[in-house]
């Protein structure tokens, strides 16, 4: 409904953003005025933290097997044992040590997965949006081509020759997904492309690489956030899948995806085997959402004053 | 716009020939059918015999170029696995695939729309905090997991929808809420997104100024724009789920494209393979053509090349 | 534990009203019957369809060009042997009303001459003659491997054939009972061609082909005209619902009458349930773990084998994976099957002390490696094992692989130290549990070479003499347990959760004879 | 003497934020006759816009009025409800941007955005609508008006587009003309027609005009009164005629010093020292002293009122008398 957005009603008390101040502590400040986005960036951070120091968080090995313990619920339960915090797997593995360092799997495949996506998508994206002609033509074939063959197909024959592993799951998944950014981008930049700034750069005979850089680039990175984030939580999801496929991340290795997976068939009788990790996803992927949300506005140049 | 239509078929040619050499290439370093058609107990000898039998012994590009040869005509060849010409197989899974796909479709389009809206419309509210979390949700539910809680709670224990199969509308409605709620999630935050960057724009300022109704400014003015950059994302997303609905297929048992293809490609069915992709590759170009023309056409900006 | 249960359907409910709270509100509401099937009637007195889930659907209605046990089992119910195993694994007579053998390489059989095809083609020697050699000759069939010593078949009369062989065959009762010898129509065949068969199949069984909607569901109705008397239902409904929760779902909503492999973790729910009930029974399927013998591999050396052997507690992955569907064994030749030694069955060795100090005597002390493969399949089963072998010293390598990856290396012979493998036998005969061990078949696997054995297992494929041939079979057994070129987990059990008011006794050939379930 | 057409008493309009609630027009009050040109001239942020905005009832989440009349043609505007105030807009009041280039909506026909404002208040069928927008295309001097009524902003000059808002914003003969800098954005040649063609118009309809700008060649040209804003409060208000030949406030003394030529384009009002004030953290007494070169101690401590200099001329200056150009 506003028509002077927050930022530019901030610009009504005409205070112009410090040069001392610098992008950093601005953007620190805006995070820490935007709720969502500090709960964004606190699960992030949380996750992040315990993936990267899983063994002082676990408290079991993680593939540790001992059928005598199996299936035990959650602590806190009747018949739950002090130290299986979350309760005990099919195997008699404990479920919080597997979540921790579960979370590695995950976060490295999810942002992987985007970082290569994203940076072979965008590329794509902006050269044929920005160039036109043959070059949009050829990458636009491609992507065609791409899409139009099933991931499923890429995806399970590149397992079965590469074999399963982080590499090979982060490699399929980033490769079949790079077209949407490079679609998303291109479509940004035929609109931008039209805009007076860019033809006014370009008359004053601006190169075209300054003019991506400088203009197009971060016109387009309010889109390209938005899917990475969202891509981000869709690997997390796609690996999951791929495991209830059986093509996820193999024994020892183990990740969400998996957990979740392997835990399906306890639902009824030990629900605590899928429910937790289940939630991991939910919970990250909720992060993900809400930081990436902050860091659109942060970095979008619209949403900014411009009275 | 006709000249452009053409055009855009035409170029669909190549791409057709790609797809095929990618296609036939991705299928034969996954290994021999020969080796999965017969038992554990046949000998070298029997698997020669029968690479023989099938062609299988002369050059890739020779049983490439044979391919295309038959292809061109519509022949894509006998599957090992039925026994039976491949194209019809393939066509006899269109109609499930495209239900299932289309009610995913529909059900996110209703969910995202009306959702990603109030989302904007009330941005920073606790309502548009709900909405995310109900986003994450939907995302961070693996398709698998929500199939199987639907059914639970819809089949097993409320007794109202089937379990699974194809049959009646009723069968579609729980996979097709399996499907539409992760692409739901997604497009309720396009949406979100574009419609908060375009409310800020000076013409719905101009459309409120001229006394329109909000509902007119929301819907015509707002939405019109806010869609542009949904559409490609539509677009996109409808054509991943022609054959992409494995997952949903295998836990309601729904004979898609998804199932065939996938079987397919385990047990080296090297002619069900190409059709399928054949005919999922044209139903996504043809769906892509349809999105540029639907892009075009809601912003008028972007001119025909 | 109830406790546990409603905390965690809480949970469950509470996500699932916010998932689906807003997707109701795109559909109408649908008032619909609960039973999936569209052939389903109301359970009760009246019920005449019997409708059974598969976690597979089968690969064609082509007997000769099918490799999967599904198949057959659902194939049994629309075309006819000229032979059969009754629960028993008696032979007993279906097309085929005598047999006889003429000498060691020909087979008399007499027919019915009562029987016709589900459109009305008389069935004569001519089809029997078609049939078998139309899988003994066309290599391309996945079944012709069995059959492709039979050299011809010879028509005495419409309702006489004589079988012959090229070389002299012990089991052929046995080949004439399974997947690869169903009869099929000769003349329509030959009118239509074969892909008009497929699509439109005959047969002489009890039930005709109705409908096939791939991966989804077959749906047969009853022959009225079955020379054994009216079939029992009107409808036969098989599902393929890969989904083991799925499947459970459709058996606890009425969906299916018949569910195959439950899942152990479900067994107390289904049970829970007034009226509906599980039934488990031994298959014919053995899970080994294959020892790669190759000269410079760690498994080439007998002690690390043994310490293998002795490091693994059958029971306790029987217990703990299985739910307590398994029996121990250390043969994979079970009882039911010609040649068994019964010495070897229901039994295992354990001794962790013994396999550590075998390792060491070894050379291992400081840790053996080894690399392990198996199927996702059997993913748990080989995570314990691994564990097990962690336990004694081994250092594992453990190598999970999607089916068709496992497959591709499996055919190939690329599997290292260890491999896991399911093995069935749809013959009933020792021969097949051996004939990856025989020495051309070993080479590039196994590697196995015990030219006593070879020689046992080369004389046993021709012997006649039964009495014979079952002790060479059981020496070959014993000098197994020594030689250990694979050991064994356990038999399986098959899983099947049965609907109220059906009686159903699982088979060890795992085939669903519809005749044989009943309506209680 | 008549009712006017709009008085504004006493606005308030404030925008909450993070940082604290931000009083963007700050107890304003000024009158616009029937038939009158009213400019209302101050640098960026001073709450010009904000009070086109609040007349127009334009002003959403996290602003909002806070206090004060608007009353327009006898009606309280800030009590009204929306729907009554939506009645208005487009209809007896209307409003032109300063943007031509995206103040129309880049996805709908000129003749579909035109037609929208004959159908909302005058209940015009489509046929209708298009032939009402194609004659007042013509009004505001386009030639090709049945062609154009078929084309997209984006296919339009700036100038065009301007001339298609103010056939817009004139559509329904409105008593009230907001114009907030209709000119900025355009060629200096284009400037003077538009200026003209909103002068012709309302002379015609006998339309009252808010003008809002910061250029002072303009409020020469068209205004017959004028109000100085500075910081959210008006600071001076005077005919036209008594503004430009003696003005009684230091910052309009400052702002007619920067007056540019007619031939040279400035964004800024570079002449007068210092920094608009931030309107969280005001100076004390009068906003403008840091600025002001007449500033004494006095001006630092109280704060002025607007008080009468002249036959209907105000000021908000303690040192008013000593004010001169």
């Amino acid at each position: 409904m506003s028509l002077l957005s927050k930022s530019q009603a901030d610009g009504l008390s005409g205070k112009q953003p410090e040069e001392t101040e610098g992008k950093w502590r601005h953007g620190m400040k805006s995070l820490l005025k935007s709720k969502t986005g500090t709960l964004g960036i606190l699960i992030v951070l949380v996750v992040c933290i315990i993936a990267i120091g899983a063994p002082l968080f676990a408290t079991h090995e993680p593939a540790k097997i001992s059928p005598a313990q199996r299936l035990l619920p959650p602590m806190w339960l009747e018949g739950g044992a002090p130290d299986h915090l979350l309760g005990t797997d099919n195997l008699g593995r404990d479920i919080w040590s597997r979540i921790v360092y579960g979370s590695q799997v995950s976060l490295i495949v999810g942002i992987g997965a985007v970082l290569l996506s994203g940076a072979i998508g965008a590329l794509l994206g902006l050269l044929a949006g920005f160039y036109g002609k043959w070059v949009n033509a050829i990458i636009m074939r491609v992507a065609d081509a791409f899409i139009a063959i099933p991931a499923i197909l890429f995806m399970l024959v590149v397992l079965a020759v590469l074999g399963p592993g982080l590499g090979t799951l982060i490699f399929v998944i980033g490769v079949t997904n790079w077209v949407s950014y490079a679609r998303v981008v291109r479509g940004e930049v035929l609109s931008v492309k039209e805009r007076d700034f860019v033809k006014a750069a370009r008359a004053l005979g601006a190169r075209n690489g300054r003019i991506i850089f400088t203009h197009i680039l971060p016109n387009v990175l309010s889109s390209f956030i938005i899917i990475s984030t969202m891509s981000v939580a869709t690997t997390i999801i796609m690996e999951a899948s791929l495991s209830f496929l059986g093509l996820g991340i193999k024994p020892p290795a183990v990740s969400w995806g998996g957990m979740l997976s392997d835990g399906r068939q306890y639902l009824a009788t030990s629900w605590w085997v899928a429910t937790f990790p289940g939630l991991a996803i939910t919970i990250t992927v909720l992060g993900v959402i809400f930081f990436g949300d902050w860091l659109r506005d942060m970095l979008d140049p619209r949403m900014k004053s411009k009275e | 716009m006709g000249k452009y239509i053409v055009k855009s078929l035409l170029q669909m040619v190549p791409v057709l020939f790609l797809i095929s050499a990618i296609v036939f290439v991705l299928v034969h370093v996954t290994g021999d059918p020969v080796n999965l058609m017969l038992p554990e107990t046949a000998t070298e000898e029997d698997r020669a015999v029968l690479s023989k039998a099938l062609g299988l012994d002369r050059p890739l590009y020779i049983q490439f170029g044979l391919f295309l040869y038959n292809a061109v005509q519509g022949d894509f060849g006998h599957s090992f696995h039925y026994g039976q010409s491949a194209l019809p197989l393939v066509l006899e899974r269109l109609p499930a695939s495209f239900q299932l796909a289309g009610a995913g479709m529909l059900i996110a389009t209703l969910l995202a729309i009306p959702l990603g809206i109030i989302s904007a419309l009330k941005r920073n509210t606790y309502l548009d905090l709900f909405i995310s979390g109900l986003s994450a949700l939907g995302k961070g539910m693996p398709n698998f997991w929500t199939g199987i809680m639907l059914i639970l709670l819809f089949s097993v224990i409320l007794g109202i929808f089937p379990v699974s199969g194809k049959g009646g509308p009723e069968h579609l409605v729980l996979p097709a809420i399996t499907l539409g709620a992760g692409i739901a999630a997604q497009m309720t935050r396009l949406i979100r997104a574009s419609m908060l960057e375009i409310l800020n724009q000076e013409y719905i300022r101009t459309a409120r100024s001229k006394g329109l109704l909000e509902t007119i400014v929301i819907f015509k003015h707002a939405l019109r724009n806010g869609l542009i950059p949904v559409v490609t994302i539509m677009g996109l997303q409808f054509t991943s789920l022609i054959g992409g609905t494995l997952v949903t297929e295998t836990v309601f048992s729904w004979p898609g494209l998804g199932q065939l293809l996938v079987s397919a490609v385990n047990t080296h069915d090297m002619s069900i393979v190409q059709a399928a992709v054949f005919v999922i590759a044209i139903i996504v170009l043809a769906v892509n053509l349809l999105t540029d023309i639907v892009y075009r056409y809601l912003d008028p900006r972007i001119k025909y090349s | 534990m109830k406790r546990w249960y409603v905390q965690g359907f809480a949970v469950i409910i509470a996500v699932m009203l916010v998932v689906t709270g807003c997707g109701n509100a795109a559909e109408t509401t649908n008032e619909t019957q609960t039973n999936g099937g569209t052939a389903s009637a109301p359970a009760g007195g009246d019920k005449t369809t019997l409708t059974i889930a598969n976690a597979t659907d089968i690969e064609s209605f082509d007997t000769h060009n099918n490799n999967n046990t599904m198949s057959e089992a659902v194939l049994v119910n629309v075309f006819d042997y000229l032979l059969k195993n009754d629960a028993e694994q008696n032979k007993v007579p279906v097309l085929a009303t005598s047999w006889e053998q003429v000498n060691d390489t020909t087979w008399r059989l007499k027919l019915r001459d009562d029987v016709k095809f589900h459109n009305g083609d008389p069935f004569t020697a001519a089809d029997v003659k078609f049939s078998l050699e139309r899988v003994a000759k066309d290599s391309t069939l996945k079944q012709n491997t069995y059959y492709k010593h039979i050299k011809e078949v010879n028509i005495i009369d419409d309702y006489t054939v004589d079988i012959v062989t090229e070389t002299p065959d012990p089991i052929m009762l046995n080949r004439l009972s399974r997947m690869g010898a169903g009869i099929l129509p000769s003349k329509y065949i030959e009118e239509n061609g074969i892909e008009a068969f497929l699509k439109a199949p005959v047969g002489t069984g009890p039930y005709k082909f109705s409908k096939w909607t791939k991966d989804d569901r077959i749906e047969l109705v009853k022959n009225a005209d079955y020379f054994g008397g009216t079939p029992k239902w009107e409808n036969v409904v098989f599902r393929s619902i890969p989904e083991a929760s799925t499947r459970v779902s459709e058996l606890l909503t009425g969906g299916v009458d018949i569910a195959a492999g439950v899942p152990s973790t479900d067994i107390a729910r289904i049970d829970g349930v007034d009226g509906l009930s599980v039934e488990q029974a031994k298959i014919q399927r053995v899970l080994h773990i294959i020892m790669r013998m190759t000269e410079g591999s760690i498994t080439a050396d007998p002690k690390v084998r043994e310490a293998i052997e002795l490091a693994i507690d059958n029971q306790v992955i029987i217990d703990s994976i299985a739910g307590g569907a398994g029996i121990p064994t250390r043969t994979s030749v079970t009882p039911g099957n010609f040649g068994s030694d019964p010495s070897l069955y229901d039994t295992f060795v354990y001794d962790q002390e013994r396999a550590r100090a075998l390792l060491k005597e070894a050379g291992y002390e400081n840790g053996a490696k080894v690399s392990f493969s198996s199927a996702v399949q059997y993913k748990e089963v080989a995570e314990v094992v691994a564990a097990m072998l962690t336990d004694v010293g081994f250092e594992v390598n453990l190598e999970i692989l999607e089916a068709s990856s496992f497959s591709e290396k499996l055919n190939s012979k690329k599997f290292n130290e260890l491999f896991l493998l399911g093995v069935g036998n749809s013959l009933f005969d020792a021969s097949n549990n051996y004939n990856r061990f025989k020495k051309e078949n070993a080479a590039g696997e196994t590697d196995y070479n015990n030219p006593e054995v070879e020689e046992l297992l080369q004389s046993a494929l021709q012997n006649m003499d039964l009495a014979d041939r079952e002790k060479q079979y059981q020496k070959v057994q014993q000098q197994f347990t020594v030689d250990r070129p694979t050991i064994y987990l356990y038999q399986m059990k098959g899983i099947y959760g049965i609907g109220a008011g059906i009686g159903y006794t699982p088979r060890l050939d795992e085939m669903y004879y519809a005749e044989d379930i009943t309506l209680k | 003497m008549p009712t006017p057409l709009l008085e504004v008493k006493n606005l308030h309009t404030s925008f909450k934020t993070d940082k604290g609630v931000i009083p963007s027009v700050n107890g304003v009050s000024f009158s616009v006759e029937e038939g009158e040109t009213l400019a209302i001239v101050g640098e960026s942020g001073c709450g010009k816009s904000v009070t086109s905005l609040s007349i127009m009832g334009l002003i959403a989440s996290p602003g909002a009025i806070t206090g004060g009349e608007i009353t327009f043609q006898g009606r309280d505007l800030v009590k009204l409800s929306r729907k009554e105030l939506r009645k208005l807009r487009g209809n007896e009041m209307s409003m032109i941007f300063q943007e031509p280039m995206t103040s129309l909506n880049p996805v709908f026909t000129i003749g579909n955005q035109l037609a929208e404002v004959f159908r909302i208040h005058q209940g015009a069928s489509k046929a209708e609508a298009r032939q009402k927008s194609v004659d007042m295309l013509q009004r505001v001097g386009i030639a090709n008006a049945s062609k154009l009524v078929g084309q997209f902003p984006h296919q339009l000059s700036g100038g065009m587009r301007q001339r298609v808002m103010i056939a817009m914003a004139l559509a329904c003969e409105p008593k009230l003309l907001i114009a907030d800098e209709p000119t900025t954005a355009l060629d200096v040649t284009i400037q003077a027609q538009i200026l003209d063609l909103i002068s012709t118009l309302s002379k015609d309809q006998h339309t009252g005009v808010i003008l809002i700008t910061h250029d002072l060649g303009i409020v020469a040209e068209m205004a017959d009164r004028v109000v100085v804003m500075y910081a959210g409060e008006v600071v001076e208000e005077a005919s036209v005629a008594d503004l430009f030949a003696a003005p009684k406030h230091p910052y309009t003394v400052g702002l007619l010093g920067s007056l540019p030529r007619m031939d040279e384009q400035r964004d800024q009002l570079a002449s007068i020292p210092g920094m608009v004030p931030n309107l969280l953290d005001m100076p004390s007494g009068c906003p403008f002293h840091p600025r002001c070169s007449y500033a004494g101690s006095e001006c630092t401590v109280i704060k002025p009122q607007l008080e009468q200099v002249g036959k209907g001329h105000y000021a908000r200056c303690l040192k008013s008398e000593e004010v001169s150009l």
